[in-house]
């Protein structure tokens, strides 16, 4: 029987639990006096939790389980000379059996019979199915795979047989308990506190899983290259490893990378700060319900649009902007139109970014200015202050532990934002204090060290899981001290 | 009220002068928010240097017309006034006048202390300093100390004028509250059931406070409280669903109230 | 007090003592402020309307499409010279379309049929499409073959974008891409009425293309659809049964602080990120197939469940506690209170932060680099598990495309996209607006 | 699975991609291949991450594929690996087409764009701000020249086919052997880049680098011979050595600097994927890679008669690495 | 709370039966907020068809022990209670008790109306549904009818039972929580300054409804009026910085409070 049947078998089978718990408890509650503890609703869903959920954790047990110690049978029936002495080839050689087996699965009795004289006979029956052989298969990974696909159904019919038998006796077991005292809401709303806590929990799942999916990679990085020598080195140059060269010398100087990020957050943030926390006083101080309404969403508008177009504007209009600026500048100053910023710098990514921050910025500290108490306004302008004073010496002294807090997740995103920086800031690190010249981010070369030519276990590409790490803990650190700004400000009011 | 009782109850107030000076006037004052009016025809004079008291049962207007003699109610979009204030017979509603000054010169004190979240230094400097009144440390140092010194608070507080102001008990917090607002020599003190959120004991100082300040300044107070009306002030006007119903000499009002509105509300037939 | 008479004896108090409050500073003051957040405001939409504009005015083109309407002969001898195509359905198939359409044209045009260099220059005026376009046509109607009729075909990338005028012509001929020739012939054509511009049906419909003329956003389109339908189905849930429990059962501890830290840190960390993620669990753990939207949805789920969550979190905090107390105090168990009165009064909060997490997906590029959707494909993904692309990619990819009518071609790809963002931002608002309720 | 997968080089996409859509076109009983893009690197990752269905047919690349990674696909039973070599990618320099002729030469690059030169006999960091420096002809430009960054398969080239000769020919490379280098490290100082500026490295596609020369009139931009030819009317190319870039010189060996195009096949898969035989042999017959075919029409640099048909018949072969 | 003054003041309560019925008794009641404590080992029994009121200046503890009585405090994560509670001799506080089932018998409203953004019929309807009270639509109709009409609201709003109960007036509002309450047929209705946000009139009204569910329902009210505990409740007890005070007939208390604190309270000497 296969998963999915046996899936549907044990959901009817819960369904009708069900349905018949339900109708019982209903008809229990009309002609006696009994009062129930819970609704009948609640006694079926009891009644039905109970037969799905034990089951479907049997199964699942058993799915993995039945996996590794067939696996291992198998494995123990190969031969020493045929399964390999590394490690690695073992592995290869349970993929090629596996896989083989698999394909069996999709033979015919009488091509089955074929492909059990050898793995010469096999590969084409299983071409023509599609299936693909690594070329060093072998006659004993066929035989393998045969035991393979036998102890698999001898599994397949046990499984059947318990999970559906888990499933009637557990929800025999809820039948005896129906009754009018069972809470069964009770325990029908601890199972769904269960499934909010597994649904909260998947944040922490998709932590573990990026850190897990960079660390082994990281890890071969640093066997190559000093840790010191990456989280200390001033020169991002790993070189081009020559073909068939063996060395692959290059230096992985982390700090031009990190110093280009912070730079150009903090030009985004020096754009989008002052303009999106004007915009937010305004719209919360000042402006009149309709203004707000039609400024706010728009502003919105900014933060919806995809980065990848304001990579796009860097380089069409933003870009060639500011460099024909900066020539009709230095013009009038020194007569000589040349221009000193270039159309891809750290000016130009970073007023770019600033826009797309503009709506975070004023979005976060519209909420935050807002929340200061009405007390704090009236206080203010009770004692002859004008608006604009309220608003400087108390309102967003007030505000400010909230506001920073928002501004460092802002912080966050700009430091994180790839595409943008690709197109207008340039590929190239190097440690300068100009803002005019071109500097580049951990986060392109990320992406420019995994999508490019070089060779992909090499020191070159690896770098690219050590940067990413090294970006997630940045992050992760200015969020925690987020955090704990924030929670400072809420204690301020409560 | 008419001249009579005004005359009547003249030695109740032991006010110096001869004649009750009127530091507040409302005429015809109505009060809309949006569509809806809180305040009809309010006619209500405020005596200078006595404390006036506004009771009726809630959302009778008291607020309401507590917030109009500093036009605070300028702060809500939907609210309208009409009719006539004056300070010291100018017209406050004048678009000639200016609210910041107004506001300066009619302080007010709410129901829920509201300290900012600053130090205490800070709290009662903070008027003087955006009006300009104070030049250098010396003055801020002394407006502090005279401030807190007048609100009671000076002795509790002395070692610790430096900590947040939100760090105080709620009857403290009243009280530096009360200190902000005199730090800028306002003429008038609004206070909007000032004792509501604090404890009989803290009641209990600032009632006194507010009988001490009275000698400075003209005082208006809100309170659900009778007693307290009865205890603190030497003015009461009796509020019933956005109309004046009645005022008059404190002791005259619970004694003897014309208005059998009154004479219920303060026998606890209603509220 | 009705009868108030206003007679001299109580005096009005002294004239006010004038202070100097520096109101007039003071005043300036208040409107600088206020003039830098009408600025502040100004600027940003300014810099959107600048945005938009950029993108709109470089795209419109792009919704427009050169195509050329000649006579064609369905000639029996180049499709079918050994008439067989009864017996062999390949011969319908395999068929030398493009000599059709050369014919047609060399016909329209009247170029000398022996002047070889003339002709192939001529069949260069249709797009290599036309071998597709001719042989569909033929196979939806066989009797035609013998006959000569008009047909619709798309006109080569190099014309449109000469009829469009992105080709300078004042560019000396050897440099140009279009020879003076092929100029005059495509103003013959166009004064024939043989060729004009329609609209570009095509720029919706059709998958991936080499060729500037015949690339659509079809795949892309589907692709992201199925992309959205998974980020709702999945996100949607678990990000608001993670909220509800965050926001309503768990206890504030160190636990609940740790899981709060991770959902704001994953709302930041770079996109690229997740892709390595997809990569890692998805595709090489689980085992899914490469380039399919099904990866890509599960990978965009994760990226919007921070947002989803925050957003959510957000929405329930907004319900006011009386209705938990109302709840509670009749009896309502903790479960009940939720899901029968906060859950729906936070619904236009939720739904809001859930078109805003959605958008954000639909707009993103660098994960999808790393899971195989970065990718030309031709044919229509018919389930998600089908190799397929997205909005963004789609952009991305003819960016990078070195021929010059595709440049047009990707602002009307933003234009697509942004119009696609525009949509559901419209939804969430009407959304918003029908199930607000107020308290 | 009833569909090929390509992967790989960014540089094979265009050329594969034309491929994949006539075949599609041609042979309507197969599914077009759906061909991504991810750089080299990434395309033979994934390509020796196994055999079978969840596995990548075929892996473009623009670089020889590496020893190590051969290794790499032999641990994961990726054995039979065959190579094909589909053609030829020149890479030339070009600058805004209003602007001068350039003749140049890889010295002159070398002067330009080298991180450290010889003068008068020490080494310096590169001093030259203008091209007139370097060599009185060019025109009093600043240097600002687009190459290629890191990642890209066509940095290689410019470095060994370019600034190493450049080294070569200005004796700067016999000087750093005197300097006390030896030869290797001498090698490697002379392909290193300077990185004040005046060369950008671009990790984006040559549209990158095209916007770039908009936006600065004065740039120099290292494209693909392709792109160029696709951008005639834009960009105006440089001879190098003498020698004007073009798919006949390029093929015939005088223009010094291009490099081979390839892609793997996975041979296990071969005959299990329907359609992948038939589609490397379409790829490889004249009809596409041959000197009039699309693919040269688009840029591609044909390799001579006889590489094709040695090609052809290396697959008939299955010949493996 | 002792027996003596139990019996003292059986005559005075209007009971049918000759010994009073306790419905709910406190024992040694302690609540503690995290590290505060907000009552003091409370002694006291709530009569069954009777209305308690509590009383007592600000932040004494009276909505603290209120909340106590149903478990609300409950939903405080630092709120911890000791001593015991009964209900029927059952405690309330034991594990085995169900506190949704508790909250069914003992119902709660609010100071401020909170009905739930619903239509009113839905209002009513919502616990009696949750509770399995209602088994069709004909149940339902006469639940709403017959809880609507002993809240005494049932004629100004038959017309509009699908509109939204929020569009009603404050003190429509009110009864309709009330009638929320009672449609799950509680042995115990709690409430809490039931009246302090609505105007005179709409309390007039509440107050005539208290006085009449008396006949069926255990109430306990807290307020801070003293002309309302006096005017609807039959036994007062006096709350102060977290002590009960004194307790005992509302005529006894109002007229000749054993405890000089009530008497200072009551004559509005503090509060
Ligand atoms: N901002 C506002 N918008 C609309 N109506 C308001 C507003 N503020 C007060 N009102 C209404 O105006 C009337 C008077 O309100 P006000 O606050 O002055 O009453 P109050 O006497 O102060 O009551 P309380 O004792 O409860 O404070 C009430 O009916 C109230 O509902
Ligand atoms: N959630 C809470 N956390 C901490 N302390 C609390 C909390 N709720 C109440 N308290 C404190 O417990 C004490 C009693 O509060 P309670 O609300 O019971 O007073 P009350 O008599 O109802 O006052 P009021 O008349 O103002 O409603 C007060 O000192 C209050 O500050
Ligand atoms: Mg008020
Ligand atoms: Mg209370």
């Amino acid at each position: 029987m296969s998963i999915f049947l046996l899936v549907t078998i044990v959901c009817v089978l819960g369904v009708v639990g069900y349905v018949l718990a339900r109708s019982r408890v209903s008809g229990l509650e009309t002609d006696s006096s009994v009062s129930y503890h819970s609704r009948p609703g609640y006694h079926g869903m009891h009644m039905a939790i109970a037969t799905v959920l034990p089951a479907l954790l049997v199964l699942a047990v058993w799915a993995i389980s039945s996996q590794v110690v067939i696996g291992n049978v198998v494995k123990s029936s190969i031969s020493q000379e045929v399964l390999g002495d590394s490690a690695a080839r073992e592995g290869l050689t349970m993929g090629i059996v596996s896989s083989i087996s698999r394909g069996l699965t999709l033979l015919n009795a009488e091509e089955l019979k074929q492909a059990a004289n050898g793995i010469d006979a096999a590969r084409p029956l299983l071409a023509a199915k599609g299936v693909a052989i690594a070329t060093d298969a072998s006659d004993p990974m066929v035989t393998a795979a045969f035991r393979y696909n036998g102890l698999e159904q001898t599994s397949t019919f046990w499984r059947s047989i318990v999970v559906i038998l888990a499933a009637l006796v557990c929800g025999g077991w809820a039948w005896t308990q129906l009754g009018a005292r069972v809470k069964a809401r009770n325990r029908v709303e601890g199972v769904v506190l269960g499934l909010l806590i597994l649904a909260s929990s998947i944040a922490i799942l998709t932590t573990i899983g990026i850190v897990l999916s960079m660390i082994r990679e990281t890890g071969r990085f640093f066997a190559s290259v000093p840790p010191l020598e990456f989280f200390f080195g001033t020169v991002w140059d790993p070189r081009f490893a020559a073909a068939g060269a063996t060395e692959s010398a290059g230096q992985f100087g982390l700090l031009p990378l990190l110093a280009g990020t912070l730079y150009i957050a903090l030009v985004a943030m020096l754009v989008a700060v002052p303009i999106g926390l004007f915009a937010a006083v305004y719209m919360a101080e000042y402006a009149g319900p309709k203004l707000r309404s039609v400024a706010k969403p728009l502003l919105e508008v900014l933060a919806g649009i995809p980065t990848i177009v304001y990579g796009f504007f860097a380089v069409v209009t933003v870009g060639p902007f500011l460099r024909d600026l900066s020539a009709q500048i230095s013009g009038i100053f020194t007569g000589d139109a040349s221009s000193f910023i270039q159309a891809q710098s750290v000016l130009t990514a970073g007023a770019v970014m600033g826009i797309m921050l503009i709506p975070f910025v004023s979005s976060l500290s519209d909420d935050i200015i807002t929340a200061v108490p009405r007390a704090m306004r009236d206080g203010s302008l009770g004692l002859g202050a004008t608006r604009s004073e309220t608003i400087k010496r108390v309102i967003l002294p007030a505000a400010l532990p909230g506001i920073v807090g928002a501004l460092l997740l802002t912080a966050s995103r700009a430091i994180g934002e790839t595409m943008i920086v690709v197109l207008a800031a340039g590929v190239a690190a190097r440690l300068t204090i100009n803002p005019f010249e071109p500097m580049t981010t951990v986060t392109v070369k990320i992406v420019s060290q995994l999508t490019g030519d070089l060779e992909f276990n090499s020191p070159q590409t690896l770098v690219a899981f050590a940067l990413g790490i090294t970006l997630f803990v940045l992050t992760l650190g200015l969020n925690i001290y987020a955090l704990y700004v924030v929670r400072k400000y809420r204690e301020q009011y409560e | 009220m008419n001249m009579m009782s005004d005359a009547a109850t003249e030695k109740a107030v032991n006010a110096p002068a001869d004649e009750p000076v009127i530091k507040m006037r409302g005429k015809d004052v109505c009060v809309f928010y949006g569509p809806k009016q809180a305040l009809f025809d309010v006619n209500l004079n405020i005596r200078e240097n006595a404390v006036t008291a506004l009771i009726g049962p809630s959302g009778c207007g008291k607020s309401t017309f507590l917030r109009s003699l500093n036009r605070m109610n300028d702060t809500i979009d939907t609210c309208r006034v009409t009719g006539d204030i004056t300070l010291d017979g100018e017209d406050i509603y004048d678009p000639a006048i200016d609210v910041v000054e107004l506001r300066a010169r009619v302080g007010m004190v709410f129901q829920k202390p509201n300290p900012f979240p600053k130090s205490i230094y800070e709290n009662v400097v903070y008027g003087p300093r955006i009006h300009g009144l104070v030049r250098n440390k010396a003055d801020m140092d002394e407006v502090v100390e005279k401030s807190l010194v007048r609100a009671g608070l000076f002795n509790e507080v002395k070692d610790r004028l430096h900590e947040p102001g939100t760090g105080l008990s709620g009857g403290q917090q009243q009280r530096l509250c009360i200190a902000r607002a005199i730090a800028v020599s306002p003429e008038v003190i609004l206070m909007d059931e000032p004792c509501s959120a604090l404890d009989p004991i803290a009641t209990a100082t600032v009632e006194e406070l507010i009988h001490e300040l009275r000698e400075n300044y003209t005082i208006v107070i809100v309170t659900h409280s009778m007693q307290q009306a009865a205890r603190v002030s030497q003015r009461t006007a009796m509020f019933h669903l956005g109309v004046l119903v009645e005022e008059g000499d404190t002791d005259k009002i619970f004694t003897n109230p014309d208005d059998p509105r009154t004479q219920d509300y303060i026998t606890g037939r209603f509220g | 007090m009705t009868d108030a008479t206003i007679s001299a004896t109580p005096i009005d108090a002294a004239s006010p003592r004038r202070r100097d409050i520096g109101l007039k500073k003071r005043y300036a003051a208040e409107r600088r402020f206020r003039f830098y957040g009408q600025a502040a405001i100004f600027l940003g939409i300014l810099f959107l309307a600048i945005l938009l504009w950029t993108v709109v005015s470089k795209g419109v083109g792009a919704f427009q499409q050169t195509m050329i309407t000649v006579p064609v002969e369905f000639a029996q001898s180049v499709i079918d010279p050994k008439d067989k195509r009864a017996e062999d359905p390949n011969v319908l198939l395999m068929a030398n379309y493009p000599l059709l359409a050369r014919n047609a044209l060399v016909q329209a045009l009247g170029v000398d049929p022996d002047d070889k260099k003339a002709v192939k220059a001529v069949g260069g005026l249709v797009s290599d499409s036309s071998r597709v376009e001719l042989r569909n046509y033929v196979m939806e109607n066989p009797d035609v073959i013998g006959k000569t009729i008009p047909v619709t075909m798309t006109a080569n990338g190099l014309v449109d974008s000469t009829l469009k005028g992105h080709i300078d012509l004042k560019v000396p001929e050897e440099r140009r891409q279009v020879s003076d020739q092929e100029v005059a012939w495509i103003n013959q054509l166009v004064d024939d009425g043989i060729m004009q511009k329609q609209f570009n049906t095509g720029i919706f419909v059709n998958g991936a293309s080499s060729r500037a003329e015949t690339a659509g956003m079809g795949v892309a389109i589907i692709g992201s659809f199925y992309m959205m339908a998974i980020v709702l189905v999945l996100a949607l849930p678990i990000g608001v049964a993670a909220s509800i429990y965050l926001e309503e059962f768990a206890p504030k501890n160190r636990w609940t602080d740790v899981i709060e830290v991770n959902i704001n840190n994953l709302a930041a960390v770079p996109s690229i990120v997740f892709g390595l993620l997809g990569l890692a669990v998805f595709i090489n753990f689980m085992g899914l197939p490469r380039s399919a939207s099904l990866v890509g949805g599960l990978v965009l789920t994760l990226m919007t469940l921070p947002t989803i969550i925050i957003a959510t979190r957000a929405a329930l905090k907004a319900v006011p506690p009386s209705i938990r107390s109302a709840a509670l105090g009749i009896g309502a168990s903790k479960m009940q209170m939720v899901f029968h009165h906060v859950l729906p009064l936070a619904a236009p909060g939720i739904l809001t932060g859930t078109i805003i997490g959605l958008a954000q997906a639909l707009g993103e590029t660098a994960p999808l680099l790393l899971i195989g959707m970065v990718a030309f494909v031709v044919d229509y993904p018919a389930t998600p598990m089908d190799p397929a692309t997205a909005l963004p990619v789609q952009i991305f990819m003819w960016a990078n495309e070195a021929e010059r009518a595709f440049v047009e071609r990707t602002s009307g790809a933003i234009i697509i996209l942004l119009l696609f963002l525009a949509a559901m931002n419209i939804a969430a608002i009407i959304l918003r607006r029908k199930f607000e309720r107020r308290w | 699975r009833d569909q090929i997968q390509v992967a790989g080089s960014s540089t094979v996409l265009p050329y594969a991609k034309i491929v994949a859509e006539t075949f599609g076109e041609t042979f309507p009983n197969f599914k077009t291949p759906v061909v991504e893009s991810g750089g080299s690197s990434a395309g033979l990752k994934e390509f020796c991450k196994g055999v079978g269905e969840g596995t990548i047919d075929i892996a473009n690349a623009s670089r020889k594929i590496k020893d190590s990674e051969v290794e790499a696909c032999k641990a994961a039973g990726v054995t039979d690996i065959h190579e094909v070599v589909i053609g030829y990618d020149g890479i030339v320099f070009a600058s805004d087409i209003n602007g001068p002729d350039f003749t140049l030469e890889p010295a002159d690059v070398y002067k330009g764009l080298a991180a450290k030169v010889v003068v008068d006999g020490a080494l310096v960091d590169n001093p030259y701000k203008k091209w007139s420096e370097v060599n009185e002809n060019f025109p009093d430009w600043d240097i600002a020249a687009y190459i290629p960054g890191e990642k890209h398969g066509t940095r290689e080239v410019f470095e060994e086919k370019v600034l190493a000769a450049g080294c070569e020919a200005t004796g700067d490379m016999e000087a750093r052997v005197a300097g006390g280098m030896d030869e290797k490290a001498a090698e490697k100082d002379c392909m290193a880049v300077r990185k004040d500026g005046a060369a950008v490295d671009i990790d984006g596609d040559y549209t990158e680098t095209l916007a770039r020369i908009d936006a600065n009139k004065t740039g120099m931009g290292v494209f693909g011979l392709a792109f160029y030819e696709n951008n005639t009317d834009k960009l105006k190319v440089a001879t190098i050595s003498g020698v004007t870039p073009s798919t006949e010189t390029i093929a015939s060996g005088e223009y010094p600097v291009s490099r081979p195009l390839q892609f793997y096949v996975k041979m296990a898969h071969i005959g299990v994927i329907p359609g992948l035989k038939e589609y490397v042999e379409f790829f490889l017959s004249d009809q596409m890679v041959g000197p009039d075919s699309p693919l040269a029409e688009y840029g591609l640099v044909s390799a001579p008669e006889e590489e094709r048909e040695a090609q052809r018949s290396s697959f008939e072969a299955g010949e493996a690495l």
